[in-house]
């Protein structure tokens, strides 16, 4: 891994860290509280903040998460060089389409 | 099959002499073709990264190369070179600068940020520089990784086993070595060749240089018709570790600092003994030590392993484990309790005061061929001082380096092979795989106890004689004793072979010259001539080998700074 | 890797705490990373395919569902944890607490996890 | 206790296979005394490296019983388990031949790292005040007396995995001369580690730290690396 790489990955997972702290704060609480599904929706619908908040949750993610594969796949396959840089831009992309129609649905629908 | 090399310089060894050449001819001409070619690998062999104690340098405030001088001579008893004693005071101060300048050692600082100078045994000013108690470790570490950062040849695990000469026999053309991880022999052909493979007294019962010293170079030096002065002086440092005969650990040192801060020696009826033989006790000289614990022993009051004691306990355990933590935990290694318990001691062979007869530019009787470091002979006469090992190989390794360039410059070249002589050799090497295996290991097993019981710390001519009987008796059986040809890649029992030989070759002239030596001085000590004889009419003696004979011989040490009786210490300086 | 020796020596360390934190770490990260692309996948197909709220309501009761969303929050907890302690170890000056330190966040990661497994349930 | 040990060692090469000898349980015995007794009484054709026989040299490491270890200093009573011990060649290294490896690559990368250091006075001047206590000193203190065995390098698996990673020896040295004030090349060095391979392959197994017989600890050295790595690359000094 580079420096580069290096410090994104680690950028990215320290902004992370309270996202994902809220993530399952709000998880834990609404399953604490017996909140249903239909109420979580109910509130993020047309809702701009959570839009904003698990959009910058799924970029920081696919950053964080392709880096992370990338890094897996050099120790723990053959591949070398160019193969890695497409896996990593690959899966980076899957990562924030699908995470942005996720959102889409959660947000939006 | 013979692999064919060559190379400008060949240097053998890659200790403090060693690297230090490299280094120093490299910077004296960065065209030369340079090969280092050691037993063990690329610095990390050898006894300059066994230091502990550390560097003497005259470079603290109130000392002076003249009192560093004088202790060297003192110390020597008289016998050193005195032009070799200076260069070495004097151009250590540029060496500790070098280390610490351009090699990148570390060394200890004072609060102020100066560097700190240490106590060491008999010396009149603290003036050892040093890291910590594993300043060997600095000082290689640093000097190997300055060799591996240039186009410097590494020849490792590669063993020296003769000295070639060319076909007047005046001159060295190469040397004959055993690569030994294959098996297979290789000349290498040079213009100049440096033997620093570091002396190392390995033949006696207790020793505490590192395994693979076996005098190699010594040996070929001899078998090459080099003179050896004052082969009689081994120093013997007091506190070796006792943990048995079947650990390799035995012999390895335990910190003077232990007497130094109020350890106690007891023998085996737990009773210190010290004060019997020297009124300052455990703090008296290393030679006074080790001789009065080798009495002590001779005398039947050992451990049940044949020791003695040191005691450290009624410092406080926790002290002691806080101020020496290495050494607590090295003994804990061995199965002893340094801190709190009793620690089985015997006084071990460390170091070879003799060597090869040079000049002080380093260069021999013989054209091309050069000696630095523990292999050479006459810095230290009959003792050295704690701290001046060091010193000598790096100050004297860089001086072979700067020499070695300058004759090539002026003309030095290759010479052809005694192409006889080379296969002589090969077939000497060979020999033991012509015989029946058999027992090696109680080969030397005893050598190691003739040498401790006859030509050890305490002397005298029935014994010596013994000695030399015994010794031409091991000879013999070595010659009769093969080694299976099944497989000769890394082959340590053939290795074990070799080292024998070499040791065998070598302690025939320690116990030549310690017949000569009629008297007792510094490391050696006669019990049947106890004195130390006229300082004034001082000789050195000198062995060597013709026609496969020894040649035992003495000169007259030349006073060519100080005399005995003077001191180059002005009126104050002296006083104090 | 040729001219390594085939056989790996050395496995000893595979046994050691902070070792297995950090394959912990590695391992929870890979297997969001698998699960995360398929649990947007099926977030956002679900949502569009029953169109009306309730179809997918009653898609998220499903006991496997669910389960496996436990299981990824559980990944997250405890690749959270993990994360913190990598970022502290190369961040922090270095300080020997460090094995209480991964301990804990190794045992928070589980009770946490737990809690909410049972809680899900 | 049975009064011997049932030894089981690395013969050959890359290739090779584990032999099994009995040695007698002797006082004071170590690992490296242990395959002593085996070439000088059982197999005098088996080959292993050690020179000091105490600690300094770093020749002797290999793998007891699964893990990296400085042979002449482990006892074996601390090593032996069911009256048996496993002993072959440190890993991550090639096999010279029997429990000796070959030890260029290790350092090679030492160099790779920027191990040496760069002068930036010469023998002719005063050698530098540095103050003790200063905290730059008290790094280098703590991580210098490295005896290059490369017990730390067998065990780590970034290394294993990563060939090209340059591991924890080369950057705990490289740590070394980041916080020496006398050396003249950080710019290069901190270059050097930063690249493909550097401080950034690592990922914090802190096998080395465990490992190290000196008690040295190459985690933290390389996580200050990647600290000053990346404090350069913020300030510009590093692209
Ligand atoms: C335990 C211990 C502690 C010491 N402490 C101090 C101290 O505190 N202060 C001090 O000043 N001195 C000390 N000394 C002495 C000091 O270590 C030596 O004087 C000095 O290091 C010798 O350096 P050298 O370069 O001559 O030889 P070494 O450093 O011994 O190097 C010899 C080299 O030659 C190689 N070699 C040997 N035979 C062959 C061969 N046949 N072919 C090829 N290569 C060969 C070896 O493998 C090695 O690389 C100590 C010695 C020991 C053993
Ligand atoms: C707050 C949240 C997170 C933090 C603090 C965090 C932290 C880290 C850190 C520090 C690493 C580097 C480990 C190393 O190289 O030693 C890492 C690796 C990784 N992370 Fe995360 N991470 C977080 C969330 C995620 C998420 C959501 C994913 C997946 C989608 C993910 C996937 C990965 C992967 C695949 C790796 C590579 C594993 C490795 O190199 O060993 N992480 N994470
Ligand atoms: S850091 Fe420790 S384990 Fe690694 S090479 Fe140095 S001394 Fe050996
Ligand atoms: S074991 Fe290896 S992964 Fe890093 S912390 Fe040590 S270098
Ligand atoms: S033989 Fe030198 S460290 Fe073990």
């Amino acid at each position: 891994m580079t420096l580069r790489l290096y410090l994104l990955q680690r950028l990215t997972a320290a902004l992370m860290v309270p996202l994902i702290v809220g993530h399952l704060a709000t998880i834990i609480y609404a399953t604490h509280h017996g909140v249903s599904a239909a109420e979580i929706l109910g509130r993020t619908r047309g809702s701009l903040g959570w839009a904003l908040f698990y959009g910058l949750f799924v970029l920081l993610a696919a950053m964080h998460a392709s880096i992370g594969v990338r890094s897996v796949a050099a120790d723990w396959t053959s591949l070398r060089g160019r193969p890695l840089t497409i896996l990593m831009w690959g899966f980076g992309v899957l990562l924030l389409l699908l995470g942005a129609r996720a959102i889409y649905a959660v947000v939006a629908s | 099959m013979i692999e064919d090399r060559q190379t400008d310089i060949l240097i053998l060894g890659s200790g403090g002499a060693g690297l230090f050449a490299a280094l120093h001819v490299h910077q004296a001409n960065a065209g030369l073709d340079i090969t280092v070619a050691s037993k063990g690998l690329l610095g990390k062999s050898g006894c300059t990264r066994m230091v502990q104690g550390g560097y003497n340098v005259a470079l603290h405030k109130g000392d002076s190369v003249e009192r560093h001088f004088m202790d060297t001579i003192e110390g020597g008893k008289w016998l050193p070179n005195q032009q070799l004693a200076w260069t070495l005071v004097t151009k250590a101060i540029e060496r500790v600068q070098e280390l610490e300048n351009e090699i990148g050692c570390f060394f200890d600082r004072l609060p102020d940020g100066t560097l700190h100078g240490k106590a060491f045994a008999g010396q009149t000013f603290d003036r050892t520089v040093h890291k910590g108690d594993l300043t060997g470790i600095e000082i290689i570490n640093r000097l190997m990784e300055q060799v591996w950062a240039r186009p410097i040849k590494r020849l490792e695990e590669y063993r020296a086993l003769a000295l070639i000469p060319d076909a007047t026999g005046k001159a060295v053309a190469g040397v004959l070595f055993l690569d030994m991880r294959s098996g297979q022999f290789c000349y290498v052909a040079a213009k100049a060749v440096l033997l620093a493979t570091g002396g190392g007294p390995t033949m006696y019962r207790y020793h505490t240089p590192s395994g693979d010293k076996s005098v190699d170079g010594l040996a070929m030096a001899l078998r090459f018709g080099l003179p050896l002065r004052d082969m009689e002086m081994v120093q013997f440092h007091p506190t070796g570790v006792l943990a048995g005969r079947n650990t390799r650990m035995t012999g390895t040192i335990i910190e003077e600092g232990l007497r130094g801060v109020g350890g106690y020696l007891l023998n085996g009826a737990k009773e210190r003994f010290m004060f019997a033989y020297d009124e300052r006790g455990e703090r008296a000289t290393r030679d006074i030590v080790s001789r009065s614990m080798f009495a002590e022993m001779r005398a039947g009051r050992t451990t049940p392993q044949g020791g003695l004691y040191i005691s450290m306990g009624h410092l406080g355990p926790e002290n002691v484990r806080r101020q020496f933590k290495g050494m607590v935990e090295r003994c804990a290694d061995c199965g002893f309790d340094l801190a709190g318990g009793l620690v089985e001691v015997v006084p071990t062979a460390h170091y070879l005061m003799g060597g090869v007869v040079c000049n002080v530019d380093t260069s021999t009787e013989v054209a091309g061929l050069y000696v630095a470091g523990e292999d050479a002979g006459g810095v230290h006469g009959a003792n050295r001082l704690g701290g001046n090992g060091v010193a000598n190989s790096t100050v004297f390794g860089g001086i072979a380096g700067e020499t070695m360039s300058t004759d090539i410059a002026k003309g030095l070249d290759r010479r052809s092979k005694d192409a006889q002589a080379l296969a002589a050799e090969v077939a000497r090497a060979e020999m033991p795989f012509a015989r029946k295996a058999g027992d090696l290991n109680g080969l030397r097993e005893r050598l190691l106890d003739l040498m401790w019981e006859d030509v050890g710390i305490i002397r005298d001519e029935p014994g010596l004689n013994r000695a030399l009987d015994a010794l031409a008796q091991l000879e013999d059986e070595l010659l009769a004793t093969g080694v299976a040809d099944s497989n000769r890649a890394f082959n340590l029992t053939w290795s074990d072979w070799l080292n024998l030989r070499s040791q065998i070759d070598i302690s025939k002239v320690f116990a030549h010259a310690a017949l000569k030596r009629e008297n007792s001085r510094g490391a050696h000590f006669r019990s049947d001539f106890p004195d130390p004889g006229d300082l004034a009419t001082s000789r050195f003696t000198i062995v060597r080998q013709r026609d496969r004979r020894l040649e035992v011989s003495d000169a007259p040490v030349e006073f060519t700074i100080v005399k005995p009786g003077q001191t180059l210490l002005k009126g104050q300086e002296a006083a104090e | 890797m040729s001219g390594l020796n085939q056989r790996l020596h050395t496995a000893g360390h595979r046994r050691d705490l902070f070792w297995v934190a950090a394959i912990v770490h590695r391992v929870s990260g890979i297997l969001l990373a698998c699960f995360l692309p398929i649990h947007f996948l099926v977030l956002g197909l679900a949502i569009e395919r029953t169109a009306a709220l309730d179809g997918f309501l009653k898609w998220t009761e499903l006991p496997a569902v669910k389960i496996a969303e436990a299981g990824l929050v559980f990944l997250l907890a405890v690749h959270l944890l993990g994360g913190i302690r990598v970022l502290l170890i190369e961040n922090l000056t270095w300080r020997p607490s460090q094995k209480r330190l991964a301990t804990a966040a190794i045992g928070t990661a589980g009770v946490v996890a737990l809690l909410f497994f049972l809680r899900a349930l | 206790m049975s009064d011997v040990i049932a030894v089981s060692i690395w013969r050959g090469r890359g290739e090779g296979r584990y032999v099994d000898y009995e040695v007698p349980r002797l006082d004071s015995q170590t690992v490296l005394d242990v395959v002593t007794y085996v070439q000088r009484h059982l197999d005098p054709t088996l080959s292993y490296r050690f020179a000091c026989r105490v600690g300094v040299c770093g020749s002797c490491a290999m793998t007891v019983n699964g893990r990296p270890r400085w042979t002449c200093r482990t006892h074996v009573e601390k090593v032996v388990a069911d009256g048996r011990v496993e002993i072959g060649p440190l890993a991550n290294l090639p096999v010279v031949k029997d429990l000796a490896t070959d030890m260029t690559r290790f350092f090679e990368k030492w160099q790779q790292a920027k191990g040496a250091f760069t002068p930036s006075k010469t023998r002719h001047d005063k050698v530098a005040h540095i103050m003790p206590a200063s905290p730059a000193r008290v790094e280098v203190d703590k991580a210098i007396e490295c005896i290059n065995c490369g017990v730390c390098y067998a065990a780590c698996d970034s290394v294993r995995w990563n060939p090209d990673y340059l591991g924890p020896a080369a950057l705990n040295r490289a740590w070394t001369l980041v916080n020496d004030e006398r050396d003249a090349g950080n710019k290069a060095r901190l270059a050097a580690v930063a690249a493909a391979g550097g401080c950034h392959s690592c990922h914090t197994h802190q096998s080395c730290e465990q490992h190290c017989p000196q008690a040295i600890n190459p985690t933290a050295s390389i996580a200050g690396l990647k600290q000053r790595t990346l404090g350069a690359y913020w300030s510009g000094a590093l692209t």
